[in-house]
């Protein structure tokens, strides 16, 4: 399987999305939260843009380092500290994997552990890792039973959209929704939407560039 | 959104930057990473103290930064915390060898990258936990949010700072601090975060969002609009289950102002607290009324009590010359 | 109209009771007629400085009463003068034998008010009339209107009389500091008065009141909606105009907020003002930013300059204890 | 002639014609002053009520006094200094002043000469003034031409409102709306008008009672 496409290609694929999605995110966020979340993702996003040539020239490893600490040093908010603990832990993972496709998802997987550890959080607790964790399942059962890069990405979409549609009906335990209590039933969780907008992104650009 | 800026993503800068010349006498503001720290470190040893969170809360951290109260603070972007790196300098740049004390308030973006700072810092730290809003159970699953009562925390342990407390003394007092303080919050209005332009939410004219934190965002429960004395009574019995004060307990009472509510009304609002707690045998030792841990532009308050013992009395009297707060010097 | 209240035609007096509550260690507040005094009235012959206004201005004038700074102060209604037996019986109460001082914001309603208290006055008197508002002429048929530069007058005759200078010289003080101090304010958004219910006046969005005074009145133009850089050029050119400063002149800037305008967008608005006294070669001395002399729950802010000297620096400086300003005690 | 009216009868007359002007009136006030004309006026108007029987069963000199002593303690504002010293004024002049219609406005000339010099301001500053001496010219007129109480009353009401009318164009140039300069063209002057209902109420008043 061919998985190389550039960070860079990444990085334009997830910033068309989140400017196709910029008001339903920025109001999931309002509705439950403190109407920041789009802004910080998209500052964290500026600053990888900036450095995109950069990044597409280092090895997996530095480059998965590297996004973690800008999104550390620039985003802030709850995010800011997840998505940036999760790239920083895939940067170390990748020094001793071998980044073919069950390697990447071990990469994956490695980030994924880092959010619920920073987060002390787990999946139905209404947050992105109810979009992040389904992914992961799904990508492990691709590697399992060898499914083609088509299907995996497919199946990674399907699970990442249904973990993402999951979070409406939650009731929040983590993080700013948590304090509304009851009052955050039926309102989708913003960092679930955007983990699936960038995650079904990246699958969209895999599948094209293949 | 009407509001006095150039461009939303510049105000920040903007804003501080005027901050650093109005209090050219006390503190420096560092641009990169952003944080804001005394001018003059103690030339002895003592514990730094380093606090920070989302804009939007002014004063509230950079304006208690100075002689007997905050080292330094690391302000993040409008409602988000602050990132580690900011922290991470601003410690380094005020330790000077007793150790650094964080003083956060209790949301998960604030304790997980104070959380990174801490686990990169090389120096001796500690951590206490602001989560003073009583609105939320005491078993909530993220613990309750830190609000209005950081301000008294942030006071206290900083008098005890500059008398020379070492860092295990100076966060067990901050604790104490904590669990003697307790804090509720209501909101007429939604405010209108900068970048995002509209009010964060829509609340009719009838309605009252109850136990609001100072994001901006909803309270627990929205309540039909009352008097003052209807609405404030709320605040005050939610804080009494709370505390339980007993009869003759001295307590610090701080009517604090969302950003938008007349100081007028504010004096309304600490008359009912104070006779609600004066009825119960209660005294108002002491007393803070104004804007001081705001969400913008909302129309709200909070009302915090602190219980008060000769110790606690001593380090509030302490001497204190930030921006915000101010005596004895 | 949301706000915090009871009813509106009580809210002043339990506003009032909650702020001697507040600062019962510094102030007396007595009810009929209604005046706030200072605790401790000095022992020995002193200046007794009175002032007084409309509500709705908080802290001016009641919060500036304390050691180092007014005597006495009378609230009147909203937006409404007191009347001369308030004064009358505020000047009696502090009174100690140097005569008073009224120091009093030219309006109509308070000229004569306060005149008419004069005249009751047994007691040796004099006034000073603050006139500070450079949006109108100079030659404007009722004299400038009396804004914001009003604390900063009450605090450098406060400080001269406290030392002791006589009532002659107050006097004289305080027409220099008037002399030497200029204002002007602009608003995004009219007030509500509590007792009529609905904004005083309405203003679309793309609007700004240029030249406002501080009883929540439209200004003396609409001008487009603008960036603060330019909004504010047009407060500090027309101030400029007016005092003329050399380069090397000392200035105290304060930036004053109308009400509901948040911290951070008032010290975005000492940054531009910073910025452009700097460039003149101007030297910003001593500063001031903050909610200080408001109108109710405006947003909008305005400018205060005051061109310094030793004299002034020093009595600036000088010690103040009241509710809303303190420092060097 | 006879003019003898009880004061608490005109108070009722004036507080019902506030009444039914109440949005007008505040509404003229919050265009080019500060709103609270119509409040002031009340607060000053319930105080005298309080006081009615008791100000009935006065002499005219002392019910004069007393009503101007009120007005000065309780109304505050520009309009309280002013009526307040016009009627201290009228009671002091009435000590000395035959109570007949020509006394009568005799007395009230001289509360008119108090407005002005308490208010350095004279016709044609968009005042209360601008009703005061146009009332005061044509009741010296009726004096003057010997009318009916009748007549004297109607052509104060008409001298009253004509007045009162006339604020409108003018440019302010005493009080708070010359602070407005031209903006405040265009709008009649709070206090001229209540002037003018208050003048014309007490006029009904006569007119009925004759
Ligand atoms: N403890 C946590 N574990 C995992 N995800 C979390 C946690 N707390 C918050 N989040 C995620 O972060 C998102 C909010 O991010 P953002 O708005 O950028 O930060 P903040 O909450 O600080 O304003 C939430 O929608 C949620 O998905
Ligand atoms: N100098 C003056 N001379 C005569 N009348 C005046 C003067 N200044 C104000 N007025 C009158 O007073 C009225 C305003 O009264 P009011 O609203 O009660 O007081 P304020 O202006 O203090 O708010 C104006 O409409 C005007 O008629
Ligand atoms: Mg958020
Ligand atoms: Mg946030
Ligand atoms: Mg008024
Ligand atoms: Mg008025």
């Amino acid at each position: 399987m061919n998985m190389t496409i550039a960070i860079s290609t990444c990085l334009n694929a997830i910033t068309l999305t989140l400017q196709q999605h910029a008001d339903e995110v920025a109001e999931l966020d309002q509705a439950i939260g403190d109407g920041d979340h789009l802004v910080n993702l998209q500052r964290g996003l500026t600053a990888l843009t900036q450095d995109s040539s950069s990044l597409d020239k280092m090895a997996l490893p530095e480059a998965l380092s590297k996004i973690g600490m800008t999104l550390m040093s620039t985003m802030g908010g709850a995010s800011g500290s997840l998505l940036g603990s999760m790239f920083v832990t895939m940067g170390k993972t990748a020094k001793n994997t071998l980044a073919d496709f069950a390697g990447l998802v071990d990469i994956y997987a490695a980030g994924v552990a880092a959010v619920k550890a920073r987060g002390k959080a787990d999946i139905g607790e209404k947050t992105m890792l109810d979009t992040l964790i389904p992914a992961l399942v799904s990508l492990q059962a691709s590697v399992r039973s060898n499914d083609s890069l088509m299907q995996a990405m497919q199946s990674l979409q399907q699970a990442a959209e249904q973990g993402m549609l999951s979070t409406k009906d939650m009731l929040p335990t983590k993080g700013r929704a948590s304090f509304l209590g009851e009052r955050a039933r039926g309102h989708i969780d913003a960092g679930a939407r955007t983990s699936q907008l960038i995650l079904s992104a990246i699958a969209d650009e895999v599948i094209q560039n293949q | 959104m009407k509001k006095l800026l150039n461009q939303p993503d510049t105000l920040l800068t903007e804003s501080l930057q005027g901050f650093a010349i109005a209090h050219a006498d006390i503190v420096i503001a560092e641009t990169s990473p952003r944080f804001v720290r005394r001018k003059h470190i103690a030339n002895h040893p003592k514990v730094a103290l380093v606090s920070g969170g989302g804009a939007g809360h002014e004063p509230l951290h950079a304006g208690f930064v100075g002689q007997g109260m905050l080292d330094a603070a690391c302000p993040g972007q409008v409602f988000t915390s602050p990132t580690p790196d900011q922290m991470l300098a601003a410690a380094e740049s005020v330790e000077n060898g007793a150790g650094v004390l964080f003083i956060v308030k209790n949301y998960a973006g604030d304790v997980m990258n104070f959380e990174i700072a801490a686990e990169m810092l090389e120096a001796e730290n500690a951590t206490v936990l602001v989560a003073d809003d009583v609105s939320l159970p005491a078993d909530h699953s993220t613990g309750r949010r830190g609000v209005a009562g950081t301000l008294i925390v942030e006071k206290i342990v900083g008098a005890a700072a500059e008398q020379g407390r070492d860092l295990a003394a100076c966060k067990a007092l901050g604790e104490k601090v904590c669990r003697q303080t307790a804090s509720m919050g209501l909101a007429l209005s939604s405010c209108t975060v900068p970048e995002v332009g509209k009010p964060t939410f829509t609340i009719a004219d009838n309605e009252v969002e109850m136990g609001v934190g100072i994001h901006g965002e909803r309270g627990r429960d929205i309540v039909p609009m009352a008097s003052a004395e209807t609405l404030v009574q709320q605040l005050t019995e939610t804080i009494d289950r709370d505390l339980s004060p007993q009869a003759g307990q001295k307590i610090l009472l701080h009517i604090n102002g969302l950003g938008a509510t007349p100081l007028m009304e504010l004096y309304l609002v600490f008359d009912i607290a104070a006779k609600y707690w004066q009825q119960k045998g209660i005294e108002i030792h002491r007393s803070l009324v104004g804007n001081y841990t705001t969400s913008l532009d909302m129309i709200g308050c909070s009302v915090t009590v602190t219980l008060l013992d000769e110790e606690l009395i001593a380090l509030w009297d302490a001497p204190v010359h930030t921006a915000a707060l101010r005596w004895g010097c």
